[in-house]
């Protein structure tokens, strides 16, 4: 039992102070047989926090497809591994840090993506890849400029130095995310199959070592702000911020991989939210062995710190390992050549309990297991939100859809969702390891694996007005689109991560939204063949009350066996036939033109047939490895209209002149109206009628829309006059839709 | 007027490039230097008619956009000259 | 003949260079960690890109002291070829091998994309092989590129040709709307007065394949590779 | 002993951070904010006996390190405690 714990009582003000409710206490005091002491109750509020036990999510995570031919590591670790081939494996997984992005965005910013690399190659794996999914409130007030300033500039300065590639990403903007913005962050990495590291913690005996940063007052209780829903209270806690040190992290990047080529390790794991609580009894729990450390021989940047302190700090770029019984010294030898000091600090033991001592007396003891696995896990009622019907009615008589096409189309391309994002990208360098063979700007990030003929495709996507409508269908549309974008570029999709972003599931309509969306993924990654190998779950995503849209973001990656034959979604020369691949039957319900002309998030979003989808979408792979398409891009936002639009704006100078089936709901809905399934493509002239056929015998429906080139953008409906606008035109509100709100834009 | 603004990290907040430096100083042999805290300076050029002013300005402007409340603390100084 | 790419703390484009010579050009290239004394016979040397120490304090101030840096010294005094590029340009310019210093981009942003480079001297270690006004199409990464030199250096820089490289319009010709970071005189690039020094900010080691974006970086190490192999008269040694 | 370091642009040359802050506080109204020149400011914790040796140590190191004499000019100052 411990002993020299601290006296402090345990009363109900200070249970709940931990944000603990009286039966968790209980079932904490029935875990230890005991009261817990301070520090005891301080490791279990944030192993026990929503960020780290995922106690009203896990029951529906559990439904996840999570195996596959490929699945060489599934949720569970650090993060998720595919067999890519040639002996390697893909190791990626997609982590949030909203909150913190809110209250500090550029080090909030900076610190999400120095957390998610060392998930990466705390696995062994050199990371070669980030992507980033954002949402912001709407660019137009100061608050939101200076909040997106910041996380792009945070991600920036952290992949950058670190010299990491940000090769894709996504960015929305809703009111609704103006208090909570959304920074999740993507990393991919390489690593030998045979050579995957897990965070485990086994063979008594072993030394336990801690190396990276000193320990200060980093963010304490930020596991559990993490998951605390914002007010103004949360003010309080803003001297908690963290400031990322990319140098650090990359001297114990370059040392962990170097330590990594010998079998002196036994496991790995950093210290993310909750610290050294955390990566101590999740290394114990895996392997089922016992942690025996004491903090006083942790290093620490400040003086006094209390064994509480210790423990539950969050200081970033800090790692704890654990090494083989005589290998300490060549481990030792190559961190000292980084100039990084390895301290052992403990040592594993058999009788599985996490032992934590200070300046050798125990100050607490808990059994690894219960504490990091028998977290209280919550089925949370839920139910549909009472005005969903009113929301999903939409009737076209009520609106005006009497306005210019033209007019229409300028309005939406520069609209922040669909302009250009070059003035994001370009602060992010996306070429270091030259491994990036598709345009910044592309659908999907794509780069080559060096000594072989493959490159992978990356892409993340979501889509919360669809979530607020219908999070079932809202989700297999987030993983189609996702699954999509990496076959445009040519690549097979072969599996996938999600961040999962909602309000509070206390909420029984939030919860609802929750379990939803996680059923649509399911679903939609069972019918596509992308097992889900890992990801992360960001609640409580509120600002006073006003919950955001429910957002769950997914990330998959694909193989393409040759890089060589990476189409991108830009037209290649004028002349080209562009083809519509997929059934026509575009809906407003949901659109971004009803949010940005008419101001509503209304109706039903389009439905999503699976095996439609997955049709169009072996299809299109099969093209591209056939070297038939020119160009390929999916619709999504925005509709035919945009998706065509696309293809010309960054072309230099390749306009198109096509023309649109019609709609019943007239040219508007034709024009920019959105339906799942669908890619445009343009090939050579020679080549139209081998997709013709090849669509044909997949059963996908393909027709000719028109041709590529002229100066113009022209997209008739069926023959009557629709959108004619000049390609500069379009071209100019592209490509300052975005860029305009911000200081730099002349530049 | 001329009105000075010092901005430093918050004393418990890690400051990387400091520790950087420091780490330098050393391997370079000077150990005397025990350790460095890196911040910003500024130097405004206002219009004001008194110094009690000029500071009130600096001040409300250091507030505003030099220092970030979140993380940093500032200092404002003002010469007459 | 054989490369040396230094490794300092922090740098991130070693592996770029290493690639780039020994991959694309079938060069052989070594890897020279900061902390060693010799260059292991090398006959070129390269400092990479990245943010050695973190970009800390200053780009490249740190670096600069690092053991290997003397060495260094010693072999570009000697005549031999030294190319500095991004970061590694920010390393020559404080330990002095090079003139002038660099200022924050005049947008205060970091900025990577692919810019057009004129080459304005033909006579120097790593542009030999290129042609005088060729221009180069090589990717920018960094957000401390912002070229300054005093009067006095300009007019030095320009009596002895020692700017390299400029930032133009595709075309070539000089336009300060493609002058991407507000360098003086829109320079991108220059060398020492006896031209076996190069420093420049964009990266042509990312520049080497067509698969990659481009491949017009490769003239800048082919022109070394041309020198030393004797093709062409070295420009080692002459001041 | 504490010594502050302060490190400025040297007047000559255009600023891009200052130029950029002065619009910003133009923008918000600070017309009176006529200019403003942003430079770095080090506290350095100094092992010396008396103030004249910590004042040598941290021009010493300004000199050698802290600033960059092509472009950047330095001030030092130190102060007992
Ligand atoms: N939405 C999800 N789907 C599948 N697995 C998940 C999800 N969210 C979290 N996981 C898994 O749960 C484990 C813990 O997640 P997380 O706490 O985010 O990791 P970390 O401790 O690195 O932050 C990880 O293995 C992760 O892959
Ligand atoms: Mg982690």
């Amino acid at each position: 039992m411990a002993r020299n714990g601290s006296r402090v009582v345990i009363d109900r003000v200070t249970i709940e102070a931990h944000g603990l409710t009286a039966e968790e206490y209980q079932r904490i005091v029935a875990i230890l047989g005991r009261d817990p002491n301070l520090l005891e109750l301080g490791i279990f509020s944030v192993m026990w926090s929503e960020h780290c036990s995922y106690k009203s999510s896990r029951i529906h995570l559990r439904t996840l497809p999570t195996e596959g031919p490929r699945v060489l590591q599934g949720p569970g670790e650090n993060a998720g591994a595919l067999d890519i081939g040639d002996g390697l494996a893909a190791v990626f997984k997609i982590e949030s840090h909203n909150h913190p992005s809110f209250i500090e965005p550029y080090q909030g910013a900076a610190t999400g993506v120095g957390g998610i690399i060392r998930d990466i190659f705390t696995m062994g794996a050199r990371p070669i890849a980030l992507l980033d999914s954002l949402r912001f409130g709407m660019l137009d007030t100061p608050l939101t400029q200076r909040v997106v300033e910041g996380v792009v500039a945070g991600i920036a300065g952290y992949g950058n130095s670190i010299g990491i590639p940000t090769v894709g990403g996504e960015v929305a903007f809703d009111e609704t995310y103006g208090g909570n913005p959304l920074v999740n962050v993507f990393c991919l990495g390489i690593v030998a199959a045979n050579g995957i590291i897990k965070g485990r913690a086994e063979g008594p005996g072993n030394a336990v070592y801690y190396v990276g940063a000193k320990t200060g007052r980093d963010g304490i209780h930020g596991a559990t702000m993490a998951s605390a829903e914002f007010d103004d209270a949360s003010a309080e806690k803003r001297p908690n911020v963290q400031v990322g040190d990319p140098f650090m992290e990359k001297l114990l990047l370059e040392a962990c991989l170097e330590v990594m080529e010998s079998d002196a390790l036994v496991g790995l794991q950093d210290m993310g939210a909750a610290g050294l609580t955390c990566s101590s009894c999740e290394m114990g729990a895996r392997g089922g062995a016992g942690i025996d450390i004491d903090v006083a021989d942790v290093p620490q940047r400040e003086t006094r710190m209390t064994p509480y302190e210790i423990m539950l700090s969050e200081s970033q770029e800090r790692m704890l390992f654990i090494v083989r019984r005589g290998r300490e010294a060549e481990v030792e030898r190559v961190f000292e050549k980084w100039d990084l000091h390895a301290v052992r600090i403990g040592q594993v033991t058999g009788d599985g309990l996490l032992r934590v001592r200070n300046g050798g007396d125990v100050v607490a003891e808990i059994p690894n297991k219960p504490l990091a696995d028998d977290a209280p896990l919550y089925d949370r009622p839920h139910h549909a939100p009472d005005d969903l019907a009113t929301r999903q009615r939409l009737d076209l008589t009520d609106l005006d859809l009497s306005a210019v096409p033209s007019d229409v189309f300028l309005r939406l391309m520069a609209a922040p969702d669909i302009a250009s994002k070059r003035w994001i990208y370009r602060q992010y360098d996306h070429m270091v390891r030259t491994n990036t063979i598709a345009p910044a700007g592309a659908g999907a990030g794509v780069v080559r694996i060096k000594g072989t003929s493959r490159a992978l495709a990356i892409s993340v996507d979501g889509n919360g007005r669809y979530c607020s409508l219908d999070p079932y269908q809202g989700a297999m549309l987030a993983v189609a689109e996702a699954a999509r974008n990496v076959a445009c570029v040519g690549a097979q999709p072969i599996g996938a991560t999600n961040c999962l972003n909602f309000g509070n599931p206390e909420r029984p309509e939030i919860m609802w939204q929750f379990a939803r969306a996680v059923a649509g993924i399911g679903d939609a990654c069972r019918a596509l063949d992308v097992p889900i190998t890992g990801g992360n779950v960001s609640l409580y995503n509120e600002t006073d009350g006003q919950a955001i849209l429910p957002t769950p973001v997914i990330g998959v990656v694909g193989i393409i066996e040759d890089a060589q034959r990476v189409v991108g979604r830009t037209f290649q020369e004028a002349e080209a036939v562009v083809m519509l691949l997929g059934a026509p039957g575009p809906t407003l319900g949901g659109s971004e033109y009803l949010k940005v002309i008419h101001g509503l998030v209304r109706g039903v979003p389009p439905t999503l047939d699976l095996n439609a989808e997955r049709t169009l979408q072996r299809l299109v792979v099969e093209l591209v490895a056939a070297g038939t398409l020119r160009s390929a891009h999916d619709c999504a936002d925005g509709g035919l209209a945009v998706a065509l639009a696309e293809g010309a704006v960054d072309s230099n100078g390749i306009g198109c002149d096509v023309t649109t089936p019609a709609d019943p709901g007239g040219p508007l809905v034709a024009l920019f109206g959105e339906a799942a399934s669908q890619v445009v493509v343009s090939v050579r002239e020679a080549d139209a009628d081998r997709v013709a056929a090849a669509a044909a015998a997949a059963g996908a429906p393909a027709r000719v829309l028109g041709r590529t080139g002229g100066s113009r953008i022209r997209i008739s409906v069926d023959g009557k006059p629709g959108i004619d606008v000049a390609l500069a035109a379009a071209a100019a509100a592209w490509s300052t839709g975005v860029s305009r709100y911000f200081e730099d834009s002349a530049a | 007027m001329k009105a000075k603004v010092f901005v430093t990290l918050k004393p418990s907040i890690l400051d990387p490039q400091g520790k950087t430096i420091t780490g330098a100083l050393h391997s370079l042999g000077y150990d005397d230097v025990r350790d460095v805290r890196q911040g910003k300076y500024f130097e405004l050029d206002v219009a004001a008619e008194t110094t009690d002013q000029a500071a009130a300005l600096a001040t409300e402007v250091a507030d505003k956009l030099l220092a970030n409340p979140v993380i940093e603390s500032y200092r404002v100084e003002v010469s007459g000259d | 003949m054989k490369f040396a790419v230094i490794v300092f703390p922090g740098s991130n484009c070693d592996h770029d260079a290493h690639y780039a010579l020994t991959e694309v050009l079938g060069q052989p290239a070594e890897l020279v960690w900061h902390k060693d004394t010799d260059l292991r016979g090398a006959d070129a040397v390269v400092l990479p890109g990245g943010f050695s120490y973190g970009d800390y304090l200053r780009t490249g101030a740190i670096a600069r002291f690092s053991p290997v840096m003397s060495r260094v010294v010693d072999f570009a005094a000697a005549g031999g070829p030294v190319i500095g590029i991004c970061n590694g340009f920010q390393v020559l310019l404080e330990a002095g091998l090079l003139p002038g210093g660099m200022r924050r981009n005049r947008t205060l942003k970091f900025i990577c994309e692919h810019v057009h480079l004129r080459v304005e001297a033909t006579d120097t270690s790593f542009t030999r092989s290129a042609t005088a006004g060729q221009v180069l199409r090589v990717p920018i990464a960094h957000g401390e590129g912002n070229y300054y030199a005093d009067a006095d250096t300009m007019r030095m820089l320009e009596e002895h040709r020692q700017v390299v490289f400029r930032y133009t319009a595709p075309d070539g010709t000089r336009d300060e709307r493609w002058n991407v970071n507000g360098s003086i005189d829109a320079i991108a690039g220059i060398c020492n007065r006896a031209r076996n020094i190069v420093g420049l900010m964009p990266h042509p080691e990312r520049a080497c394949e067509e698969a990659v974006g481009s491949a017009d970086g490769r003239v800048v190490l082919e022109s070394v590779v041309a020198v030393l192999d004797g093709h062409g008269v070295a420009s080692v040694g002459s001041a």
